[in-house]
């Protein structure tokens, strides 16, 4: 097998008496495709936060490709290479998109500290941030401020301005949550052309999402690792049949 | 009652025609113009008021002195006292509107700050109320009309001793200059006749008005004989009185004494009997029986209405002050551009004021007038009045006198 | 013995300057906390209403009941009109607009007054029945002084328990917490805005009379006093009425012992103490989100 | 700060209309014809109103102090109602340097004046920039009016409510001495000293720096996702804008040759705030506009009705906060996008 990217052991965090997260061991391997389900409150996006340090986690640790980044910080951890989404858009709704996208980009460069010459004069950057926006099918509206779009491609900028990061670890949470389903696909169809060696992590409620791009599964219930295995097992598994997938198919219809 | 509104109708136009006379310079009469920099807005507009008032009836009272030149007022708003505006409208009175004298000042920073411009314009400048001493040594061309507070302060430490038989004394005082100058001047005084100031207080700022419980309080409990204190004229006067009565410090035997302004004349009777009895030192009440006082307060209730507010001490600095422009004007056969000439027939020049007879001091170009100690009193008609008791006649700014720090004329 | 008589006056003098300060802020609370306007234009309404309360007296001879009451309807109806012809437009706004706007407003509100008025300050002539001196047992106290504190107590339970126990006080939390979840639930928010401010506002006028005897009335007041609004607003927690009590009470105590005891340190307590408690609890004392 | 050198332009980019996008953010930068404008008419002015320079220097004052707080306000959306602590600051600096006769060398005493805001700015940022909102506004409302009461306890120093007089400020490059009756040497120094400033500010806002400072204003959580150091950032920016705050000051001081309490005052910050505003903030010039109109109405409307002006003033106020978003130059882009030559994107 290739190797681990990302790994937690034992993560833990607590709010009070509420135990969002406790006790998780999850590996995440170079290059995967792995969702993360769950029913609402499982604490999915509570172990996002965990992952990338807006939180810092009650106990337990984490690593990335070995390294323990526990105590790193959020900004640090992006520099490392862990990038998100979020499942509310994040975006610079006043900027154009290509800016948006020139504004992580040039973090990424190093280049964001610099005062005393002008951003324009960074064409490295600039056209990096149209090439991708040309591979998202973005290029169109590259000049448009992001409010003016549509949701469905806010969305896509959302990821875009991660993709922008170059990270190793992706975490997607919910990409396509709030978009109509005629729009869906253009997300979809872009997650699927995400580069090879970047290790993905998605929570989506969508099972059709879920299985038509993840080659591993993880069901979070109340907090815990509730099963683990492929899309085949985790649909043939019982238990995950009861309690969640009944519901989560319920889920898709106004997802 | 109908009458009266006429009255007021032609005072009115005459204001709107000094006023616009600054446009429409169709003076048959020599022109002489007066460029007034007041706080027209803001805290000072109130004073502001009570000085235009005060020109505007020494015009009127003597408008044959004024012939056969023509007064015309330019006014300029010095806005909040930060002195950048007062020295702006100096510079453009002077370059611009080509004034022959300047005039006006509520507040010493911006006298302050046009020092500079006047020295450089090279025309005479009537301080007619800041009151921060040192004001005058800082051009040749100013001459003041109003007073410093080292005046009245002085003779109230001196009184306080000598009249009220008084030993120890608590000041409270705004904390910002004139605050400071008249704890300087009691102080002096007090100490040199023999008293003993034990405690001084800083008693808030000038602008908000501060409760003064936990001050008084601590005043009182130093248990001294006479309590000093100084506040700018208006509703901090009045929250002092009424602090002094609610903390029953006149049962505890220590009297309320102060400048004048701690009763202005337009807060007195608003303050009610527990004003009755109060001791202060100032230059002028709009009770003093002089009869320029008599025919000042006669034609100003006339103007303005019986419920106007009364003229006060920055009234007469007012007034005094256009007399001073008027007398250098006839003093100088209209020549009173030449600034060093002004200053000069001005020097010793001595006037009957509504506060009495005033001169302005050869030497330091500053008012020399009386004191007056006054006590606050019941009248007859129920209203309540100030009662001189003792009259200190040709009164000097002791910081110059005594040389005090910036108040050491520059050789 | 004396002491104690002597701390108990000071006690009472800082809770009757915490009074003043609470009865004049609450509204601005409320409104802030609610819509989320910053209305630095609070201050014009307290003033608008003291001189509506003042002359009413000096010049009309009305009681001091009477004028109050006057006081508080006339400022209510004055910022009913303006809520629903001016402010509501700004509603949206971003919050610099609104400082813009409201500063205009004080502006107007100052020049307007100076015109129709007159610069001159205003004095608040009590009634004889407030104006004397009150028997506590422990010492004498001025009666006015006492009378405040008593009403500042009455006016925060009345508006404690409006918020508590009635419909539209639950709206009102519930609006405060949560504009969209409010809205979303069906109730009428731009009402409840008008009926909020109305009432902060009158409220305002009748802090502006009440206050004279000691913060004075003159048509600086807006300007000079605002300052010590937002103080007890950023204190206490925007949206919350006890918060503002407390904050109030605590600031006008503090601020007049420690005066007695360092009077050296002039005004320069208060704000130490707003910078402290801010950086302890930025969304103040009993605030319920981040201001 | 890293300060990354700019690899050789490469070459053309990306052909097709999308390229419109990329030219668009490379050409942002460039000075356009119209920026000479306002530079011009500061030397017009010189010319064409000798008897107004005293007002003059105010103006251009101002407006140094509203680009400040421009940069902190406008761009990166730190909201402050403090900001005449730095302006303070500077002008006491010249103050006080004059006064016991230190140093009278006007532009190095300029840049003194600079380190000792900036200074002030860096450390009250430290530990106020972790607020915000309100709590921030209030925060360094009360920084401010500390720094205020300490001037008036120091008073036997800093001349307190009445001031320091009188300045003696040294002449310009040794030559050129400033007139106290036409304050001409003073305008011209003061428009240079703008000039320089504002140059300075412009390749700022331009820089990467100045976009990442308008992330923050924009969007604060995601510049951290994105692995920004958000705080360092602002706190840059803070020190930087307290520092330009401290030059206005100092300018303040030296035109004026005058310096007292009111440069600490709220007056002064809510006026600054006002101007900044009025213009149009996160918009460089907005703080010209700003402050020309604002002081011009206020000086003129002032000489007409001394008693009256503030009434239009706050009509003017009310006005353009009711039909315009983001002041004057607010106003303006909105009526050239729907009245100006149509583009496909605004």
């Amino acid at each position: 097998m290739s190797e681990t990217r990302l790994e937690t052991q034992a993560l833990s965090r607590h709010f009070g008496a509420l135990r969002a997260v406790q006790g998780i061991d999850f590996k995440l391997a170079a290059g995967a495709r792995h969702a993360l389900i769950g029913p609402n409150g499982a604490g999915k996006t509570t172990f996002i936060n965990l992952l990338t340090g807006v939180l810092p986690p009650s106990e337990g640790r984490v690593l990335l490709s070995g390294r323990d980044i526990t105590s790193t910080v959020q900004a640090e951890r992006v520099k490392l290479g862990i990038a998100r989404t979020f499942q509310i858009n994040r975006l610079f709704r006043g900027l154009s998109v290509l800016e948006n996208v020139c504004m992580a980009m040039a973090e990424r460069a190093g280049a964001a500290g610099s005062m005393f010459y002008p951003a324009g004069r960074r064409t490295d950057i600039i056209d990096e941030a149209m090439g991708l926006l040309q591979t998202l099918k973005l290029a169109d509206v590259a000049r448009h401020r992001v409010s003016e779009l549509p949701y469905g491609r806010q969305r896509l900028v959302e990821l875009a301005i991660t993709i922008g990061l170059k990270p190793e670890v992706l975490l997607l949470d919910e990409p396509a949550a709030g978009v109509p389903s005629a729009e869906s696909h253009i997300i979809l169809d872009a997650i699927e052309r995400l580069p090879e060696d970047i290790a993905v992590l998605i929570i989506e409620h969508d099972m059709d999402v879920v299985f038509r791009f993840a080659k591993r599964v993880t069901v979070m219930v109340s907090g815990a690792v509730f099963a683990e295995g492929t899309p085949r097992e985790i649909e043939a598994d019982q238990r995950v049949r009861e309690i969640y997938l009944g519901q989560a198919v319920a889920g898709t219809h106004h997802g | 009652m109908s009458k009266r509104t006429i009255a007021a109708l032609a005072a009115a136009a005459a204001t709107a025609l000094t006023a616009s006379g600054a446009m429409t310079s169709q003076a048959l009469a020599q022109e002489v113009k007066v460029g007034m920099i007041l706080p027209y807005t803001g805290v000072g507009a109130e004073i502001a008021q009570q000085m235009d008032r005060g020109m505007e009836q020494y015009l009127k009272l003597n408008a044959n002195e004024v012939k056969p030149y023509k007064i015309t007022i330019i006014k300029r708003d010095s806005k909040a006292p930060n002195g950048a505006a007062s020295k702006i409208d100096a510079q453009e009175l002077l370059t611009q509107d080509k004034v022959d004298v300047l005039a006006g000042w509520v507040y010493s920073p911006d006298a302050i700050a046009a020092a500079p411009v006047v020295t450089a314009g090279k025309r005479l400048a009537v301080i007619m109320n800041a009151g921060t001493s040192f004001i005058t040594n800082l051009s040749p061309y100013f001459v003041r009309t109003s007073f410093t507070l080292w005046q009245s302060s002085y003779v109230m430490g001196d009184q306080a001793a000598k009249y009220m038989h008084a030993k120890t004394a608590v000041v409270a005082y705004t904390d910002y200059p004139p605050g400071k100058d008249a704890l300087a001047g009691f102080k002096t005084a007090f100490e040199k006749a023999g008293g003993k100031v034990i405690d001084a207080i800083p008693a808030g700022g000038p602008e908000a008005t501060p409760d003064f419980t936990p001050f008084f309080q601590r005043a009182k409990d130093d248990h001294p004989d006479v309590l000093f204190v100084f506040v700018p004229a208006g509703d901090q006067a009045t929250a002092v009185v009424k602090t002094y009565a609610a903390l029953g410090m006149k049962a505890a035997g220590i009297k309320l004494v102060g400048t004048g302004d701690i009763v202005p004349d337009n807060k007195l009777q608003a303050m009610g009997d527990i004003a009755v009895g109060l001791i202060t030192v100032h230059h002028y009440n709009a009770d003093l029986a002089n009869p320029q006082n008599k025919a000042f307060k006669a034609s100003w209730y006339k103007t303005y209405g019986a419920n106007a507010t009364p003229p006060d001490f920055t009234s007469t600095g007012a007034y005094d002050g256009m007399a001073a422009i008027v007398h250098a004007v006839k003093a100088t056969k209209g020549k009173i551009d030449d600034g060093a000439a002004a200053v000069k027939s001005l020097e010793g020049w001595k006037f009957a004021s509504p506060q009495g007879p005033i001169m302005i001091d050869p030497q330091t170009r500053d008012i020399v007038m009386n004191e007056y100690l006054d006590e606050v009193v019941k009248g007859s008609d129920g209203k309540l009045h100030e009662k001189v008791l003792v009259t200190v006649p040709d009164v000097k700014d002791q910081c110059k006198m005594l040389g005090i720090g910036p108040c050491a004329a520059k050789k | 013995m004396n002491f104690v008589a002597d701390f108990a006056g000071i006690l009472l003098g800082g809770l009757a300057a915490g009074t003043v300060l609470f009865i004049v802020s609450v509204g601005l609370s409320v409104t802030m906390g609610l819509m989320g306007f910053v209305n630095l234009a609070h201050g014009a309404f307290a003033m608008f209403g003291g001189y509506i309360i003042v002359l009413a007296m000096n010049r009309a001879h009305f009681g001091f009941g009477v004028a109050l009451a006057l006081g508080f309807i006339a400022t209510a109806a004055l910022s009913i009109v303006l809520e629903r012809t001016l402010y509501r437009r700004l509603y949206r706004g971003g919050e610099l607009d609104q400082v813009l706007f409201t500063i205009g407003l004080i502006f107007i509100f100052i020049a307007t007054l100076i015109i129709v008025v007159g610069p001159e300050s205003q004095t608040l002539q009590l009634p004889p029945a407030l104006a004397g001196q009150l028997n506590l047992g422990l010492l004498y106290y001025r009666t006015y002084s006492v009378f405040l504190i008593v009403i500042g107590l009455l006016i925060a339970l009345g508006i404690w328990l409006t918020f508590e126990r009635t419909r539209i006080g639950g709206q009102i939390r519930a609006t405060v917490d949560n504009r969209r979840m409010a809205e979303s639930l069906g109730i009428d928010v731009d009402r409840l805005f008008t009926i909020t401010f109305a009432f902060g506002s009158g409220m305002a006028g009748i802090g502006g009379g009440l206050g004279a005897e000691f913060l004075g009335l003159d048509p600086q007041y807006p300007l000079k006093y605002l300052v010590y609004f937002l103080i007890a607003v950023s204190v206490g927690g925007l949206g919350s009425v006890i918060g503002v009590y407390y904050a109030s009470l605590i600031l006008g105590v503090l601020d007049f012992v420690l005066t007695l005891y360092l009077p050296k340190g002039g005004t320069i307590f208060i704000y130490i103490l707003t910078i402290l408690i801010l950086l302890a609890r930025p969304q103040g004392l009993l605030g319920r989100k981040e201001l | 700060m890293s300060v990354v050198a700019p690899p050789a332009s490469a070459a053309a980019p990306t052909a097709g209309i999308e390229s419109a996008a990329a030219r668009m953010l490379m050409r942002r930068h460039r000075v356009r014809w119209w920026e000479t404008l306002p530079w011009l008419a500061g030397i017009a002015f010189y010319f064409a109103a000798p008897d107004y320079l005293g007002f003059g220097c105010d103006l251009l004052v101002t407006i140094l102090f509203a680009l400040s707080l421009d940069l902190a306000l406008g761009y990166a959306g730190i909201i402050t109602l403090g900001h005449a602590a730095f302006f303070g600051v500077g002008a006491y600096t010249i103050g006080m340097l004059a006064t016991y006769n230190v140093w009278t060398e006007p532009i190095t005493s300029l840049l003194l004046a600079a380190i000792a805001a900036g200074a002030v700015g860096f450390l009250s940022g430290l530990v106020l920039l972790r607020t915000t909102g309100l709590t921030l506004l209030m925060l360094t409302l009360c920084t401010m009016t500390l720094l205020y009461e300490a001037a008036n306890m120091g008073a036997a120093y800093t001349g307190g409510f009445d001031g320091l007089p009188s300045l003696p400020i040294g002449p310009v490059f040794g030559v050129f001495e400033f007139n106290p009756l036409y304050a001409d040497t003073q305008y011209l120094f003061a428009l240079a000293v703008l000039f320089g400033c504002f140059v300075f500010v412009r390749t700022l806002v331009y820089s990467p720096f100045g976009q990442s400072l308008t992330g923050i204003r924009e969007n604060v959580l995601r510049m951290h996702a994105i692995g920004s150091p958000v705080r360092r950032r602002l706190i840059v920016c803070y020190t930087i804008s307290a520092a330009l705050a401290g030059i206005a000051g100092a300018l303040s001081a030296q035109t004026t040759a005058f310096v007292n309490l009111a440069v600490l005052g709220l007056d002064r910050a809510a006026t600054v705030l006002i101007v900044l505003i009025l213009g149009g903030y996160g918009r460089l010039y907005g703080a010209f506009i700003g402050a020309v109109v604002y002081l011009a109405l206020e000086h003129f409307l002032a000489q007409l009705y001394p008693t009256a002006w503030q009434l239009g003033l706050g009509l003017l106020l009310v006005l353009i906060s009711l039909f315009a978003r983001n002041g004057i130059l607010g106003l303006g882009e909105t009526l050239w996008r729907r009245f100006g030559p149509r583009r496909d994107t605004p």
